[in-house]
């Protein structure tokens, strides 16, 4: 009888119930249509970031063309790129230096992706290993974590990241560490909360029960049933990223001119509001887009990863 | 006697863009005034939705009467005004639910949460009805001097009588109480449903009492309907039933239990589950599971057949003769 | 005690075993000197209402929570105090079924996953097909159809998910298991399958249950012994039919004269306690019971009346209990 | 309850330790040099080593840190150390730290007030009207529209508001001072945003829980009419996790309206920590960070009380010494899910 049960061997198995599994996720996914359109945003704003060097030349963008300075949307103006001189329409306008908008903004989603997903995963994985201890272990673990925790939760965020710019040095990686010190917090309370409330559930005491060691429930029964929430909470962390990103730069700390990003631009753009107000539009839309998108996935992953509606 | 509350062919349904939930399937019942009916079944029989459905309630969230009519006082329920609905609860018709610990709002004292009941029924000023509900606190065996107190400085037991204390505040012509004592431990539950059956009989109550416990209806109810799949399959008086029971799903519930006065070694359950609401199977619901089913069950839908008030809805007892026990 | 001969001699032996909780109010005596034992291939009913601290007496057994004080001594070996590599060994032979059948299986796990996982951390099998052999064994056993195999529990309902429970419970072919109300979540058509598998998996293993429920009906069924508690406290302990015809302690009997019977007329003298259970935080000595207790007398005030055999067999924890003979 | 506030406002001293420690050390990384500051440029090797070895700056980092505490002499810039409540003077400015915080957070306190009131008279009234009709297109168009707001960097929004409503239609001033009410809308409506989009979201997600209960139904079978149902039975108990909420938004807008200042040029405490970071004037910078986390933690104090007040069953668990009163879970969930 279990031969003719079984259909398929084992692998074979694993990976449709993986399908399965896959496609049903999609199918509670795909039902909110703002996460839908919003995933497809982000998928876009990823690969125009992935190939940017393709639309735009990073030394393009980056050299000033004073001629061109102000230039409204559509406007075309003379370039040079060394020796050569090329006319060229600037679609979203030229900034005070005369760079086209559109570069600078397409190389700098480059900037603000990389900055989201690797501030987010460092801060998951310290923060995440923190929490776990915490909430695992328990006892002096707990104490201590959660003290240092509440000490860093009093220093008001941004000021803890400038100071940590300032203290490290102006710098992309110290910016990373900036940004992702100020999300750990959050992680390391998430997932303590989460694995307390797991922790104390039966299933997990069956587990005890039948011999299972403690990184054995720790990685098979706690982890799995806490990641939908660490999922949701990276999602819309990836956005909260990308804006504080922005708003360091615009304060002068981090990535600064020429280099492109979409929080120096609007600083740069900030005295000439009066004057040439696209350059503030344009920036300031990009970065409202990219992280509304980001809030509106998390919202649609919490819909559709929530066990509770699975019934 | 005329009956307090007839329900004929009532039919409730949950739907949503996905599927539909069959909760209650053409349902009849009756209760005569002064008595008390115990409704019993297991967990998705239908038997909620057949007391919310009497205070129109079911609407949340996507639940809806479909056919049926529901007549209390020979007034019918359905064509009430959602004003004149609002009459009617709390003050006519008041319910008990299950569980008293998330029964009670936590942030307003218990006295409060009878008073506002008389309050709104009765019109009486602010000072009389803080009275009445001291009055209730007293009548449910809690001093009245405990009016100024929240839920959760009670313990369970405390919690169900103050329940009970806002359900009579009003004197309600018919109560519907949803497993009483389901939540409560056994000594509780003997201490509760004493008091509330003394309370029932002082105030001449109508009752319907929704109960998953045999032993509760035997020794508190007139007649008892057991409830399968959103229908009443037998009816009858607590003597017809329990000493003659004939539907084949009330005599497996019978099989089920351990019995406490017979030694017995194994117990007989029915086999199988309960339908899965969405997809009922064909012809009588129970015939899956129904150790003498025949090929007519699986196609048709039994009707009901009666002897002397005792209504099985069988094909066994077609032509109101038994055709083979 | 060394070599108990399966069938005959105590498999579990407990000796003023004390669990106790340090809460925020003081010390919380759940399990307060609690001594039994249970001869191989029976089954102790433990009844008590909740907070009696029943089920923490089945996780200290297990060393699910170590124990404040006192022995527990399964097959001869002294379990409190044994290092982990000893408890892992000592899992194998003594498991536990929990109460809610929706919480202790992981949720994110498939049907084979759970009841393979003890196989997985004993290396019982070797190699994938042996694996899945086994795990079917083991379901065909409890009776789960193949086709659940990669179900997840989500898609199952109680009386199903209870079934991988006890599958997962003898994956290591134990001989003693803690079952820790195993059926009080489940409808009574349910209920009776599980109470019948439970007593055919006894048979044929050859099984020794410590039997954890509040339902009289339930434990008078199953058990060969019951043992009563009352706030961490064992107050009375007796062959089945000894208990039932003779209650000896005012608690027992109360709680026996509360179960509602399922039968028509039924009805019976009831003895209605007064008051709700009391604290156990910080208990004053004397009996427990006491304050609830109508025959309550000055000394019972004064300190814990000893368990003394009353009648061959039959143990009692009152100081009047002589007088009720 | 006194007790419960004694015991929290102890906790603060190793709070205050803790946050000084980090911020003491990020100072000492800093790749700058007080005696530098004080001295100028054209100071000689000799007056720049006496003015290093007065300040304590030749010392290993930990007494340079117990100094900070606990006071060091000398004969210009000697003080009695953060311990007794000396803050010590401005590197920069040389005036006394503490006589410039007094004269700026009142500011900061006037922008915290009027937007945070902003945000719970627009939020939560939103918040209801959505939860009553759940999935709507009144709820989708709010819901985008709070998402909208929490997406939106406060730099570039303070912008756009200058830009329509100073610029080109020159209503209201784009710089911001205490004594200019009117010029006080712009930044309030900036800072306000964000807590508004949270407010209002917390409202939804709370009322539709609180709605779902049990004693909501208790209330609907009693006859209760459902305008009664939502005030009494519904809103309070939905309000606890909000005002739980607002009290965070209270006590960040507190310390972190710097962005907002800095755009309006608006003389609080914010603008003055970061020019202090930017000038490394690390008496200032410790002194206003110790500040407001003094006044965060207090505010954090205040919420829980007030809580206690709403909600009967924390006032009886707070009474009775119970350390994890219901509801402090809670709290402490939403503490980390609002965090900005």
């Amino acid at each position: 009888m279990r031969s003719s049960a079984s259909s398929g061997s084992k692998p074979l198995r694993a990976l449709a119930r993986a399908g399965r599994n896959l496609g049903q996720f999609w199918r509670r996914f795909s039902r909110n249509k703002l996460a839908t359109a919003s995933l497809a945003v982000v998928l876009v704003f990823a690969s125009v970031a992935a190939l940017a060097d393709a639309f735009f030349d990073y030394g393009f963008v980056t050299s000033n063309q004073l001629d061109n300075a102000f230039l409204k949307p559509l406007e075309s103006g003379t370039v040079y790129e060394g020796e050569a001189e090329l006319e060229h329409r600037y679609l979203l306008g030229a900034d005070n230096y005369g760079r086209d908008i559109l570069g600078r903004i397409v190389h700098g989603a480059r900037v603000s992706m990389v900055i989201g997903f690797v501030t987010v995963a460092m801060a998951l994985v310290s923060g995440g290993a923190l929490g776990a201890l915490a909430g695992y272990k328990g006892k002096a673990f707990d104490t201590i974590i959660m003290r240092a925790t509440d000490i860093l939760l009093s220093i008001p965020t941004i000021l803890l990241s400038i100071a940590i710019v300032a203290a490290l040095g102006n710098s992309f990686f110290n910016l990373l560490i900036a940004i992702s010190a100020s999300m750990v917090p959050g992680y390391i309370r998430i997932v303590r909360a989460s694995i307390i409330t797991v922790k104390d559930q039966e299933f997990v005491e069956a587990a005890r029960c039948i011999g299972a060691s403690d990184s054995r429930i720790v990685f098979k029964h706690i982890l799995v049933n806490i990641a939908s929430p660490l999922i949701v909470q990276s999602t819309l962390n990836v956005g909260s990223s990308i804006l504080w990103a922005s708003s360091l730069s615009f304060l002068g700390l981090g990535i600064l001119p020429p280099k492109p990003e979409w929080g120096n631009m609007l600083s740069e753009a900030r005295e000439f509001i009066q004057y040439a107000p696209h350059t503030l539009f344009a920036p300031g839309l990009a970065i409202v887009v990219t992280v509304l998108a980001y809030n509106l996935i998390g919202d649609g992953l919490r819909d559709a990863l929530d066990p509770k509606l699975k019934r | 006697m005329a009956a307090i509350l007839d329900i004929r062919d009532l039919v409730v349904h949950y739907s949503s863009d996905r599927e539909t939930v069959r909760a209650v399937n053409g349902l009849s019942l009756s209760l005569e005034r002064g008595k008390v009916l115990g409704l019993v079944g297991e967990t998705g029989a239908g038997k909620t939705t057949t007391a919310l459905s009497v205070l129109d309630m079911v609407q949340e969230p996507q639940g809806k009467i479909v056919s049926g009519t529901i007549l209390f006082e020979g007034r019918d329920i359905r064509a009430l005004r959602p004003e004149e609905m609002r009459e009617v609860r709390g003050k006519e018709i008041a319910m008990i639910f299950q569980d008293p610990m998330t029964a009670l709002n936590p942030l307003i004292t218990v006295g409060e949460q009878i008073a506002e009941t008389v309050r709104r029924h009765e019109g009486l000023p602010r000072e009389d009805s803080e009275r009445r509900a001291g009055e209730m606190l007293e009548l449910v065996g809690i001093p009245a001097s405990r009016s100024r107190d929240y839920p959760h400085q009670f313990s369970g037991g405390m919690k169900q009588r103050v329940v009970i204390a806002i359900a009579l505040a009003c004197n309600p012509k018919l109560l519907l109480a949803d497993e009483p004592t389901t939540a409560l431990d056994v000594t509780i539950q003997a201490q509760v449903l004493e008091m509330m059956s003394e309370l029932i009989k002082k105030f001449g109550t109508s009752v319907v009492m929704i109960t998953h416990d045999l032993g509760i209806v035997a020794e508190n109810c007139d007649h008892v309907a057991t409830m399968y799949a959103g229908e009443v399959v037998e009816y009858g008086t607590v003597d017809q039933v329990f000493g003659d029971p004939r539907h084949p799903y009330t005599i497996g519930l019978f099989g089920s239990l351990p019995n406490l006065d017979e030694e017995s070694d194994r117990l007989t359950p029915i086999p199988g589950l309960m339908p899965d609401p969405t997809d009922l199977p064909a012809g009588c619901f129970f015939s899956p599971r129904c150790p003498r089913a025949t090929e007519r069950c699986q196609a048709e839908r039994p009707s009901d057949s009666e002897e002397g008030g005792h209504r099985v809805k069988c094909h066994l007892f077609g032509g109101g003769k038994e055709e083979g026990r | 005690m060394s070599d108990p001969v399966p069938g005959g001699g105590p498999l579990l032996e407990v000796r003023d075993l004390k669990k106790y909780f340090d809460v925020p109010k003081g010390r919380l005596h759940a399990v307060d000197g609690l001594s039994f034992s249970i001869d191989a291939g029976k089954t102790l009913g433990m009844v008590g209402e909740s907070g009696c601290g029943k089920s923490t007496t089945g996780r200290v057994l297990l060393r699910l929570h170590e124990p404040s004080s006192g022995s527990v001594r399964f097959d001869g070996v002294e379990v409190t105090g044994l290092p982990p590599d000893r408890l892992k060994e000592l899992r194998s032979r003594m498991q536990m079924i929990f109460q809610d059948p929706y919480a202790s299986i992981n949720p994110r796990h498939t049907v084979a996953t759970i009841i393979g996982e003890p196989l997985r951390i004993f290396r019982k099998v070797k190699g994938g097909a042996e694996h899945e052999a086994k795990v079917r064994e083991l379901m065909e056993t409890v009776g789960l159809a193949g086709r659940l195999y990669d179900a997840y529990p989500h898609e199952l309902d109680g009386g199903r998910r209870q079934r991988i429970g006890i599958a997962r419970a003898l994956a290591l072919e134990p001989r003693f298991i803690v079952c820790d109300e195993p059926v009080s979540s489940l409808d009574v058509s349910i209920q009776a399958q599980i109470l019948n598998l439970l007593q055919d998996l006894q048979e044929r293993f050859g099984l020794t249950y410590l039997f954890i429920t509040h339902d009289l009906s339930v434990v008078k069924h199953i058990s060969d012994d019951i043992a009563v508690m009352y706030l961490g406290q064992l107050i009375e302990k007796a062959p089945t039919r000894e208990l039932f015809r003779k209650p000896l302690h005012p608690y027992t009997q109360a709680l026996l004269s509360a179960i509602p019977v399922p039968k028509a007329g039924a009805r019976k003298k009831r003895i209605i306690l007064r008051s709700e259970i009391s604290s156990p935080i910080d208990p004053k000595p004397g009996c427990r019971f006491a304050p609830r207790c109508e025959f309550a007398r000055p000394e019972c005030l004064e300190s814990d009346p000893p368990l003394a055999e009353a009648a061959p067999g039959h143990f009692v924890a009152c100081r009047r209990a002589a007088d009720f003979e | 309850m006194l007790k419960y506030a004694a015991r929290r406002v102890l906790m603060l001293v190793p709070v205050l330790l803790g946050v000084t420690f980090i911020v003491f050390s990020l100072m000492y990384l800093t790749p700058s040099d007080p005696a530098q500051i004080v001295l100028g440029s054209n100071a000689t090797p000799a007056a720049y080593a006496q003015m290093r070895a007065d300040m304590g700056l030749d010392r290993p980092f930990l007494a340079q840190y117990l100094h900070f505490l606990f006071g060091y002499k000398h004969p210009e810039f000697g003080y009695r150390g953060l311990a007794f409540g000396d803050l010590g003077r401005s590197y920069v400015t040389n005036r006394i730290v503490f006589e410039l915080i007094l004269s700026s957070f009142p500011n900061t306190v006037i922008l915290a007030i009027g937007a945070l009131a902003l945000a719970l008279a627009v939020g939560v009234p939103v918040g209801v009207i959505s939860a009553t009709r759940p999935y709507s297109t009144v709820d989708m168009a709010f819901t985008v529209l709070a998402l909208l707001g929490a997406s939106m960097p406060v730099f570039w929004f303070a912008m756009v508001l200058i830009y329509f409503f100073a610029n080109r239609l020159g209503m209201l001033p784009a710089m911001a001072n205490p004594s200019n009410a009117l010029s006080l809308a712009l930044p309030i409506v900036t800072l306000s945003m964000n807590s508004m989009a949270i407010i209002m979201r917390m409202t939804r997600s709370s009322m539709l829980e609180v709605m779902r209960q049990d004693y909501i139904r208790t209330a609907r079978v009693k006859g209760l009419g459902e305008r009664l149902v939502v005030r009494k039975h519904a809103l309070r108990n939905a309000l606890i996790p909000v005002i739980t909420v607002a009290g965070l938004q209270f006590g960040h807008l507190l310390g972190g309206a710097v962005l907002t200042e800095k755009i309006f040029s608006y003389p609080g405490i914010g603008s003055i920590m970061v020019d202090a970071i930017y000038q490394k004037d690390t008496p200032q910078i410790l002194g206003s960070v110790c500040f407001v986390a003094i006044i965060f933690t207090l505010v954090n104090l205040f919420v829980d009380i007030m809580y206690g007040l709403i909600d009967p069953r924390i006032k009886t668990a707070v009474q009775s010494g119970r350390k994890k009163a219901p509801g402090k879970e809670l709290a402490d969930a939403l503490k980390r899910l609002f965090r900005k």
